[in-house]
C-alpha cells in the first residue's frame, strides 16, 4: 500500500459580489478516504465540480486540506517533491512559454541534482526518447508544438526526477481521439518499464475503463463507490454510478 | 504597422543615444562658451540652430542636453522599474498580509505629494542631476508595482507554475526564473512610456527652478530659458521642445512595438 | 453595498493619518523656515523681530507638538490660517477652486467627447490610413511637453491671429457686460487652457478606447450577434461598444483627484488663479497649514476616487453586481 | 429528397502575418431537407470554419477564395451583406460550443432573445417577450419569467445552451448549424441537450448540420456523416458504412481509436 | 524673492508734487499695470512684500515722503521741526485731510499707528526704528512731539510709514482683520475690489487733499509669468509694466511698440555684488580680493546680461545722491595685474595644471546664488569663465530661496554669494557694514570689521547736518571700494514701458511715478469706461 488518504475535507468560503460579504461555505471535498497499492492505477471519475482535481492537488500538497491526512508509505516515498509528480490537463498552460524545452527538462534535474551538470543534456535526450520525441525538440519553445507533443514534454519533465508515483489530472481530455489513444499506450508502457503507480483522474469513463485497475467514483466532494474495474463497470451498486454509465452508453 | 513602429522607435532612440555618447565630438562648440557678440543669432551655417541669450551655440547645448535628459529618463525609470518589480512581485507572490501592507504603502505613496519630496530632497542635497534621477525614480515606481502585482497574481494560478512547485522549485527560483520573465513584457511596455514621462517631469521641474541647474544644459532648462525670448528668438523654444517630442515619440513607438510583439 | 463603502471609508482614516504624518515630517525637516522667507534680507528687519514673529507662529515648539496641535485642529475642521496673509486656509483654497474645477471638468468633458469616438473609429477602421494617422497624432500629442504646446498656441492664436486674449480669465470690463457677453468672454479666456490640458489627456484615453474596442470586437458573442442576423452597426454600437465602455468608467473615478490638481506651469503661463499656483507658492514659503490642507485634500480625493471607481464598475458590470 | 444546402468546392484561406494560408481546401457536401448531417473530424480539420462560411460569419482574417454555397437555390457567397442579414437568424441559425462566452455578458437573456424576434418578425416589445417566454418553456427551462431577467453568468452551462437553442429557433429557421454544442457540458447534461435537440427537430422540422469530434455522438444522432481531415472531406456515407466499412486510412484510424477508448 | 523684486522699478513712489499744466487735463480712463505676485495684505504696517507695498502706497499716506529729487518733503505732515540736539521732532499735520469713509484724519491716528508698530503681538517687521522712540506726545489734534533716546538720523525717513485709521482698527486684531482686504486710507486712490491672484482695482479719491487724480481707475493685474506679461503688451492688454533688458532693446523696437508705447530708462535703486566670506583664509588677504576684481570685466557682464543698460557699481551708495563719491573710479579689466597680485599673495601654478595653488591647495571656490533669478546665474557663469583664465576654479551652485537663507547665509556656510542689496534713499547702511552686526541672522554676514568704517557709520546716523554726513559716507565709499569686501558689479537700470495715451509724465531722479495723480488721458484716447 503506497498511499493512504484519511478523511480529507476541503471547504472554500465564497464571497458574494465585489462587496466581499461572507456568503457561504462550499464543501469541495467532504470526508474522502481511500488507499492505493503499489504498481496499481487508480481511476478517479466524476463530473465537473465533483472535487477530483482538488483531491489530486491535495494529495501532492499543492493546496492545503481543511482536515484529514495524506500518508505515503515511508519506505517507498521519501521526498514528496521528488518521488511524486503530477501532469495537468491543459498542455498549452503547463509549460513556461519563455523557456526552451532543454531548460524546462533540466529544471527538475538541477533541483534534485539527479545527474551531475555535464550529463544533463544527455539525460534530457533520454527522457525525450522515453516519451517518443527526438533531439531537435530541445532548442525550440513550447509555442512551436501541438497539444500532444506538449503533453509528452510534460510527462518527460515529470519522469526527470525518477518518481515512483504520478498523478495524471485529466491528462488527455483536451486532445484528439487518435492522439488520446497513443498517449494511453504511452502511459501503459511507461508504467511497465519504470514500475510506476498512477492516479488517473478523468470525466471520460471509456478512457478510465481502458487504463485503470480500480476506480473511485466521486459526486459533489464525496466518494460514492470504489472497486475494481469489473465491479464498477459491470455491477455498479450506487445509483449515481449507474446514471453515469447509462449516459455514457446512450 | 507593428514591427515597423518598433524599428522606427529603436532608430530614433539609437540616434539620440549616439548623440549623447559622442556629444563632445558631434557638438561644434563648447556648450557653455559665452560669446559676447553672438547673442541671439538665428540658425545659420556657423550655428546650425542659432545661439541663446548668452551667445552659446544651441546645437551643442541640445546635443549635450541629450545626455542629461536621456540619462534622467533612463536611470529614473530604471530605478522605478527595479523597485516596482521587487515590491510588486513580493506582494503578488506572497499575498494576504504582505500584499495588503505593500499595497497600502503604494496607496500612501500615490497620495503623497511627490512635489514636496522633490522640493525637500532638491533643497537638502541640491538639485544635481544625480539627485533628480533618484527623486524621480523613487516617486514613480508605484505604477510598475501595481502592474507587476497584477501580472504575478494571474501567472501564479497558471499550471506551469504549479508544475514547477510540484517538482520542488523554491519560491525564489519560481519568482526569478518563471514569474518575472513572463511579467517583464508588460513592464517593459510601461517602462518605455515612463521614460517619456520622466523627461517631461524634468522639464517641468526646470520650469519651477528645481530641475537641473543651468550651468549643465538639459532640454528642460534650455526650454525654460527660451520662454523669455519667445517673441524674438523662436528657435530657442522650437528646437529643444522638438527634441523632447521626438525622443518621447521614439519611446512610445518602442513601447507600442513591444506590446504588439508581446501580443502574439 | 453600504457595509463595503463604510469599511472602505474607515480604511481612509489610518491612511490619512499615515500620509499626513509622513508629509508633515518631510516638509518640516526640509530646510528653510517660513517666517525667515517673508522678511528676508530686508535691512530694516532685525533678528529679534524675526525671533518674535516665530514665537507668535509657534514654530519654536518641538515637531511632534506642532503636529499634534495641527491634528487636533483639523479634527475640528479648523485647518488654521495661512502665514502669508493670515486668512483661513480653507477660504484661500475655496477661492481658487471654481476656476481649476471649471477648466478640469471642461477639459475632461472635451477629452471624452473627442477621444471616445476617435478611438472607436480608429478601432473600426484598424490598419486604415485614418487609423495610422490618428495613431501618429495621438503619439505626438502624448509626447509634446504641455507648456511648450501652450507657448506655441499662445503665440499663434493670441499674437499672430489675435483671436483670443492671452491670459487671465475675465477681461477688465467684465462687470459691465450682460450675461451672454460674460459667458462669451469667459469662454474666450478659457478656450486655450482647456484645449491644452485636454490635448494632454486626449492621447491616453483615445489609445485605451481603441484597444478596448478592438478587444470587444474579437469576443465570441460578436459571432453570435452576427449569426443572429443583426445589422453591422447594431453589432458594433450595441453589443461591442457596451462592453468596451465598461473599463472607461473606472477612469472617471480615478480622474477625480486630477480634477482638483492644477498644473503649476500651466496656470502661471495663462495667469489663471488656480490651485496649482497656490500650492506652489505655499511650498516655496513653507506655509505649513496651507500645504497640509492640500495634502489632506489630495489624499482624500485620491482614495474617494478609487472607491468611486470600484463602486461604479461594480454597478455597471452585471458580472460583478449579480453573483450566482 | 431535394437538397436544402449544396456546397461545391469551397476554399477558405487565413491571412497570417501577410501570408495567405489555405485552411479549407475544396470542400463539397450537401444537406437534404429534415436530414441530420454530422461533420466529424479532429481539431484543426476545418469543420467549424466550413460551418461559419455558410453565412459568411468568418473571423476577420479569414477569406473565402472560391466555391459556391447554394441555399434552396440561391448562392449565398454572391449575396451582398444586406441580403445575407435577412437569411442569418431567420433561415439559417447557429448554436456554439461554450454557451456562456457566446452570450453577451452585459445584456439579460430576455434582451438577447427579444432582439432577434423584434428584428426579424418586427413585433413590438410585449409580444416579443411573450414569445420569448414560450420559447424558453419549449426548451424545458423551468421558470422562464425569472430567466428572462437573468444574465448569462448566472446560469449553468446547460441552462445557457437551452437559452441559446431557444434564441436560434426563435424565427423557425430551416437549417440549424450546431458547432460542438455539448462538448463543454457534463456527460449527463450532454445527453439531455442532444435529446432535446432531436425532439425539437421533429416538432419544428428543421435540418441539422452537427459538428463534433466525438464519434459516439455522431453514431447516435447522424443520418449521414462526413469525415474531415486537414481541410478536406476524406469520406462520406451512412453511419453503418463509416463505422463498419471505413475506406480512408484516417477514418480507419479514427474508428479504431473509437472502438478502443471511444465507446463504453 | 524679495531681492529679485527689487529689480523691478518701483516708480510708484508716493511722492506727489502739485504741478500746474497748460492744457486742462481730462478725468476718466484707467491704467492697467502688471505685477508678478499678488499682494498679501493691504494693512500697510504688515506689508513686507513689494506687491503689497505698491498698492498701499496708492491708498495710504505717511507723514513724510520723498520728492522728485529724492529729498524728504511733507505728506500728511504740513511741516516739521527737529531740535538741534536731534532728539525731538515736532510734526504739524495737515488740517483738511479725510479718510476715504469721510472720518477726519487727526494725530490720534498717528499715535494709534505708532502704538501698533511697537505692539509685540502685531506681526509687523518694521517695529525696529520705532523702538528707538522714547516718548510720543499729542500736543493737539494736529501737532505731535516725538522724542528719541539718542540722535537717530534715519528716524525722519521712518515716518514715511503709512498711517492707519484708528476709528476702524481700534478693536481689530491686525493680523487677521478683514481690513487687510478692504482698506480705508487717506491716499489719492480708494480701494474698489480685489479678486485674488487676478486683479486689484482702485478708483480715484474725489476729495484727496491735493487734488482728485485725473485717471479714474488703477488696475493691477497679477500675471505670474514674465513672458506672458510681454505677450499682453504686444496686444495692448496692459498699459504699463517693468521689462527686461532684452525686451527693452530688441523686442520693443517694432513699429507697433513705437506707435503705442513709451519706454523709460531710470535708475533702479539696487546693486549686484559678489560677497566674500572674510572668515575663509582664501579671501582674508585684500590683494586676493583686489586681484579677483581686476580679473572680472564688469563692462562685459553689463553688455551681455543687461545689454548695456546699467553702470559699473563702485560702492553701496546710490549714484546721484550726496553719499555717492564721484572720485571713486571702477578698476580697469586687467588680468595680468590680477595674476601679479595673486602671485604676491602666494598663489602660483606649482604643478602647472592650469590652476593656481598655495601650499598644496588649489584655488577653488563656489559662487552661491538664489534660484529663479536668470540674470544672476548668467553673471555667475561669466565670472566663472573669466576667473578660469587666471587659474581660479569657480563652481556655481543655485539654491532654492528659503534654503539659501537658512542653511547658507544664516549659518555663514558659504565661500562667496552673488546677491543684490536695495539702495534706500537714506544712505545709512549701518546694519550691513558695522562690525557689531556679524553674528547669526544679522546682515554683515561676510564678517567685515573696519574701525574707521564703524566710526564713520555711527557718526553718519547721529549728525543731521547733510554736509557733514556727505563727508562721512563719501569716505566710507572710498574705503569700501579699496578694501573690496564685496566685488561691486553693477547698478542695473530700471526699465519700464508705458502706453503713450498717458500725458503729464515728467521723468526725474526718483522715477516717473511721483506725480502719478497728475497723469491724464485725453478724452479721445480714453480706452476704459
Amino acid at each position: 500500500m503506497i498511499l493512504e488518504v484519511k478523511n480529507i475535507s476541503k471547504y472554500f468560503t465564497i464571497e458574494r459580489g465585489v462587496f466581499k460579504a461572507e456568503a457561504g461555505l462550499v464543501k469541495a471535498l467532504d470526508g474522502v478516504s481511500f488507499s492505493v497499492n503499489e504498481y496499481d492505477t487508480l481511476g478517479i471519475v466524476g463530473e465537473s465540480g465533483s472535487g477530483k482535481t482538488t483531491l489530486a492537488k491535495i494529495i501532492i500538497d499543492l493546496i492545503p486540506a481543511t482536515s484529514g491526512e495524506v500518508v505515503f508509505a515511508p519506505e517507498l516515498i521519501q521526498d514528496l517533491r521528488k518521488d511524486v509528480q503530477i501532469v495537468f490537463q491543459n498542455p498549452y498552460n503547463s509549460l513556461n512559454p519563455k523557456m526552451r524545452i532543454s531548460e524546462i527538462l533540466s529544471e527538475p534535474l538541477l533541483i534534485h541534482n539527479i545527474v551531475p551538470k555535464p550529463f544533463i543534456k544527455e539525460r534530457t535526450l533520454e527522457l525525450l526518447r522515453l516519451v517518443g520525441l527526438d533531439e531537435d525538440v530541445l532548442g525550440r519553445f513550447p509555442i512551436e508544438f501541438s497539444g500532444g507533443q506538449r503533453q509528452r514534454i510534460c510527462i518527460a519533465r515529470a519522469l526527470a526526477s525518477q518518481p515512483k508515483f504520478i498523478i495524471l489530472d485529466e491528462p488527455i481530455s483536451s486532445l484528439d481521439l487518435i492522439i488520446q489513444a497513443q498517449m494511453l499506450d504511452l502511459f501503459f508502457e511507461l508504467k511497465q518499464r519504470l514500475k510506476l503507480t498512477y492516479i488517473f483522474v478523468s470525466h471520460n469513463l471509456a478512457v478510465v475503463k481502458h487504463i485503470a485497475d480500480s476506480v473511485l467514483v466521486m459526486e459533489n466532494g464525496r466518494v460514492v463507490e470504489m472497486g475494481n474495474i469489473d465491479e464498477i463497470f459491470y455491477s455498479p451498486k450506487h445509483p449515481y454510478t449507474k446514471a453515469l454509465l447509462d449516459a455514457a452508453r446512450s | 504597422m507593428q514591427d515597423k513602429s518598433l524599428k522606427i522607435g529603436i532608430f530614433i532612440i539609437g540616434l539620440f543615444v549616439v548623440m549623447a555618447i559622442f556629444a563632445p565630438i558631434i557638438s561644434p562648440y563648447d556648450p557653455s562658451a559665452i560669446d559676447q557678440d553672438g547673442l541671439l543669432m538665428p540658425p545659420s551655417f556657423k550655428h546650425f540652430l542659432g545661439t541663446d541669450t548668452l551667445g552659446r551655440d544651441l546645437f551643442s547645448r541640445i546635443v549635450f542636453g541629450s545626455r542629461i535628459s536621456l540619462g534622467i529618463g533612463l536611470v529614473a525609470v530604471g530605478i522605478a522599474t527595479l523597485v516596482g518589480l521587487m515590491l510588486g512581485a513580493t506582494a503578488g507572490f506572497y499575498g494576504r498580509r504582505v500584499d495588503t501592507v505593500i499595497m497600502r504603502f503604494v496607496d500612501i505613496m500615490l497620495c503623497f505629494p511627490t512635489f514636496y519630496l522633490i522640493l525637500a530632497v532638491a533643497a537638502i542635497l541640491g538639485p544635481s542631476v544625480f539627485n533628480i534621477m533618484i527623486i524621480v525614480g523613487l516617486t514613480s515606481w508605484m505604477g510598475v508595482a501595481r502592474l507587476v502585482r497584477g501580472e504575478i497574481l494571474s501567472l501564479k494560478e497558471r499550471e506551469f507554475i504549479q508544475a514547477e512547485r510540484s517538482i520542488g522549485a523554491s519560491n525564489l527560483r519560481i519568482i526569478v526564473r518563471h514569474l518575472i520573465p513572463n511579467a517583464i513584457g508588460p513592464v517593459l511596455v510601461s517602462a518605455t512610456l515612463g521614460i517619456g514621462g520622466a523627461i517631461l517631469l524634468e522639464s517641468g521641474l526646470s520650469f519651477l527652478g528645481l530641475g537641473v541647474q543651468p550651468p549643465t544644459p538639459s532640454w528642460g532648462n534650455i526650454l525654460i530659458e527660451s520662454k523669455s525670448t519667445l517673441g524674438v528668438a523662436w528657435w530657442i523654444t522650437i528646437f529643444p521642445g522638438f527634441a523632447i517630442l521626438i525622443t518621447i515619440l521614439g519611446f512610445n513607438l518602442i513601447s507600442e512595438g513591444l506590446k504588439k510583439k508581446m501580443g502574439n | 453595498m453600504i457595509k463595503f463603502i463604510m469599511r472602505r471609508l474607515f480604511g481612509l482614516v489610518p491612511m490619512l493619518f499615515g500620509i499626513t504624518l509622513i508629509s508633515f515630517m518631510v516638509i518640516k525637516l526640509a530646510p528653510g523656515k517660513p517666517v525667515m522667507l517673508q522678511y528676508s534680507l530686508n535691512p530694516k528687519i532685525s533678528l529679534e523681530e524675526i525671533k518674535r514673529l516665530e514665537k507668535i507662529e509657534g514654530f519654536d515648539k518641538p515637531l511632534y507638538a506642532q503636529y499634534l496641535n495641527w491634528l487636533s485642529n483639523i479634527s475640528r475642521f479648523n485647518f488654521g490660517r495661512s502665514i502669508a496673509d493670515g486668512r483661513f486656509v480653507t477660504q484661500k483654497i475655496a477661492e481658487r477652486l471654481p476656476v481649476t474645477l471649471t477648466i478640469n471638468i471642461l477639459s475632461l468633458f472635451l477629452i471624452f467627447l473627442i477621444a471616445l469616438p476617435w478611438g472607436i473609429r480608429s478601432a473600426l477602421r484598424q490598419g486604415s490610413l485614418f487609423d495610422k494617422i490618428s495613431t501618429l497624432v495621438t503619439f505626438l500629442l502624448f509626447a509634446a511637453p504641455t507648456f511648450w504646446l501652450a507657448l506655441l498656441l499662445m503665440q499663434l492664436f493670441c499674437i499672430q491671429l489675435g483671436w483670443l486674449p492671452i491670459s487671465g480669465i475675465t477681461s477688465l470690463d467684465f462687470e459691465h457686460l450682460n450675461l451672454w457677453q460674460k459667458f462669451l468672454d469667459l469662454g474666450r479666456h478659457l478656450f486655450l487652457p482647456v484645449l491644452v490640458s485636454a490635448l494632454a489627456g486626449f492621447a491616453g484615453i483615445c489609445r485605451y478606447m481603441r484597444s478596448n474596442m478592438i478587444e470587444a470586437l474579437r469576443q465570441p458573442y460578436i459571432y453570435t450577434a452576427r449569426a443572429k442576423g443583426l445589422p453591422e452597426n447594431r453589432i458594433i454600437y450595441k453589443h461591442a461598444l457596451r462592453n468596451a465602455l465598461l473599463p472607461i468608467i473606472t477612469i472617471l473615478g480615478l480622474s477625480l483627484p486630477g480634477l482638483l490638481g492644477g498644473s503649476i506651469i500651466f496656470e502661471s503661463i495663462f495667469a489663471i488663479p488656480g490651485i496649482g499656483r497656490l500650492f506652489y507658492e505655499a511650498a516655496m514659503m513653507r506655509d505649513m497649514n496651507l500645504i497640509m490642507a492640500e495634502i489632506v485634500l489630495v489624499a482624500v480625493l485620491t482614495m474617494l476616487g478609487n472607491l468611486i471607481a470600484d463602486v461604479l464598475y461594480a454597478y455597471v458590470d452585471p458580472r460583478i453586481r449579480y453573483k450566482k | 429528397m431535394e437538397n436544402l444546402l449544396e456546397i461545391k468546392n469551397l476554399k477558405v484561406d487565413f491571412f497570417v502575418n501577410k501570408k495567405l494560408v489555405p485552411v479549407i481546401d475544396g470542400v463539397s457536401f450537401c444537406i437534404n431537407k429534415d436530414e441530420v448531417l454530422v461533420l466529424a473530424g479532429e481539431s484543426g480539420s476545418g469543420k467549424t470554419l466550413s460551418a461559419l462560411s455558410i453565412t459568411k460569419i468568418l473571423p476577420h482574417n479569414a477569406i473565402i477564395t472560391s466555391g459556391s454555397i447554394k441555399f434552396s437555390g440561391s448562392d449565398l457567397l454572391v449575396m451582398d451583406e444586406k441580403q445575407l442579414v435577412d437569411i442569418r437568424g431567420r433561415e439559417i441559425a447557429y448554436i456554439f460550443q461554450e454557451p456562456t462566452s457566446y452570450l453577451n455578458p452585459v445584456f439579460t437573456i430576455g434582451d438577447q432573445i427579444t432582439e432577434v424576434i423584434m428584428l426579424h418578425q418586427n413585433k413590438n416589445k410585449e409580444s416579443a417577450i411573450e414569445e420569448a417566454k414560450e420559447l424558453l418553456s419549449l426548451v424545458k427551462i423551468k421558470e422562464p419569467k425569472r430567466v428572462l431577467f437573468d444574465y448569462p453568468h448566472q446560469l449553468s452551462g446547460g441552462m445557457n445552451q437551452r437559452v441559446f437553442l431557444a434564441m436560434a429557433l426563435a424565427c423557425r429557421p430551416r437549417l440549424l448549424i450546431a458547432d460542438e454544442p455539448t462538448t463543454a457540458l457534463d456527460v449527463t447534461i450532454e445527453a439531455q441537450i442532444l435529446q432535446l435537440l432531436l425532439e425539437l427537430k421533429k416538432t419544428m422540422g428543421f435540418s441539422l448540420l452537427f459538428i463534433t469530434h466525438n464519434l459516439s455522438i455522431a453514431k447516435r444522432i447522424a443520418n449521414r456523416i462526413c469525415i474531415m481531415h486537414k481541410g478536406k472531406i476524406v469520406e462520406e456515407g451512412s453511419v453503418e458504412k463509416i463505422f463498419d466499412a471505413p475506406e480512408h486510412f484516417h477514418t480507419r484510424e479514427l474508428i479504431n481509436a473509437y472502438e478502443k477508448i471511444g465507446k463504453l | 524673492m524679495v531681492a529679485s523684486f527689487v529689480f523691478l522699478p518701483c516708480f510708484f513712489i508716493s511722492s506727489m508734487l502739485f504741478a500746474g499744466d497748460i492744457t486742462t487735463p481730462d478725468y476718466g480712463d484707467a491704467i492697467v499695470s502688471a505685477s508678478i505676485a499678488d499682494a498679501r495684505t493691504l494693512v500697510p504696517i504688515l506689508a513686507s512684500d513689494s506687491a503689497s507695498s505698491e498698492i498701499c502706497s496708492m491708498i495710504f499716506n505717511g507723514l513724510v515722503k520723498y520728492d522728485k529729487d529724492i529729498n524728504l518733503t511733507g505728506d500728511l505732515a504740513q511741516s516739521w521741526e527737529i531740535s538741534n540736539d536731534g532728539l525731538v521732532i515736532i510734526f504739524h499735520l495737515r488740517k483738511n485731510v479725510r479718510w476715504h469713509d469721510g472720518a477726519p484724519f487727526t494725530a490720534q491716528d498717528v499715535e494709534f499707528t505708532y502704538k501698533k508698530l511697537i505692539d509685540p503681538n502685531v506681526k509687523t517687521p518694521y517695529g525696529g526704528d520705532f523702538e528707538r522712540v522714547k516718548s510720543f506726545e499729542i500736543i493737539d489734534d494736529y501737532t505731535i512731539k516725538v522724542t528719541y533716546k539718542e540722535p537717530f538720523v534715519p528716524a525722519l525717513s521712518s515716518w514715511a510709514m503709512s498711517v492707519i485709521p484708528k476709528h476702524l482698527l481700534e478693536k481689530e486684531d491686525l493680523n487677521t482683520t478683514k481690513f487687510s482686504r478692504h482698506p480705508i486710507g487717506t491716499g489719492p486712490y480708494k480701494f474698489k475690489s480685489w479678486k485674488t491672484q487676478e486683479k486689484i482695482e482702485l478708483e480715484a479719491n474725489p476729495d484727496y487733499f491735493e487734488h482728485k487724480p485725473y485717471i479714474g481707475r488703477y488696475i493691477s493685474r497679477i500675471i505670474p509669468d514674465e513672458s506672458t506679461i510681454f505677450l499682453e503688451l504686444q496686444t495692448q492688454g496692459i498699459d504699463s509694466s517693468g521689462i527686461s533688458p532684452l525686451q527693452y532693446t530688441r523686442q520693443t523696437d517694432t513699429p507697433f511698440f513705437k506707435k503705442h508705447y513709451r519706454k523709460f530708462r531710470l535708475p533702479s535703486f539696487s546693486y549686484l555684488y559678489l560677497g566674500y566670506n572674510l572668515r575663509d583664509a582664501k579671501f582674508s588677504d585684500k590683494r586676493v580680493r583686489q586681484a579677483l576684481n581686476y580679473a572680472v570685466d564688469k563692462n562685459e557682464i553689463i553688455k551681455i546680461v543687461l545689454l548695456g543698460l546699467g553702470e559699473v557699481a563702485t560702492g553701496p551708495y546710490l549714484p546721484g545722491t550726496f553719499a555717492y563719491n564721484e572720485k571713486v573710479l571702477p578698476a580697469s579689466f586687467n588680468p595680468d595685474k590680477a595674476r601679479k597680485l595673486l602671485n604676491e599673495a602666494g598663489w602660483k601654478d606649482e604643478n602647472n595644471d592650469g590652476w593656481l595653488e598655495k601650499d598644496g591647495k588649489k584655488f577653488e571656490f563656489t559662487i552661491l546664488t538664489n534660484q529663479g533669478n536668470e540674470e544672476r546665474l548668467k553673471v555667475a557663469q561669466i565670472i566663472q569663465r573669466r576667473l578660469k583664465e587666471i587659474g581660479v576654479k569657480v563652481n556655481v551652485r543655485v539654491v532654492e530661496w528659503s534654503v539659501f537663507l537658512t542653511e547658507f547665509i544664516e549659518k555663514r556656510k558659504f565661500e562667496t554669494v552673488l546677491l543684490g542689496w536695495s539702495l534706500p534713499r537714506e544712505p545709512d547702511n549701518y546694519d550691513i557694514w558695522h562690525s557689531s552686526k556679524t553674528n547669526e541672522g544679522q546682515f554683515n554676514f561676510i564678517g567685515y570689521k573696519n574701525e574707521e568704517i564703524d566710526d564713520l557709520l555711527t557718526q553718519g546716523r547721529r549728525i543731521f547736518d547733510p554736509e557733514k554726513r556727505k563727508a562721512f559716507y563719501q569716505r566710507a565709499h572710498e574705503i569700501l571700494y579699496d578694501e573690496q569686501p564685496y566685488m561691486f558689479i553693477y547698478v542695473p537700470d530700471g526699465l519700464s514701458i508705458l502706453h503713450n495715451r498717458f500725458e503729464g509724465i515728467k521723468p526725474a531722479p526718483i522715477g516717473i511715478g511721483y506725480n502719478f495723480i497728475d497723469w491724464w488721458v485725453p478724452k479721445a484716447k480714453q480706452k476704459y469706461k
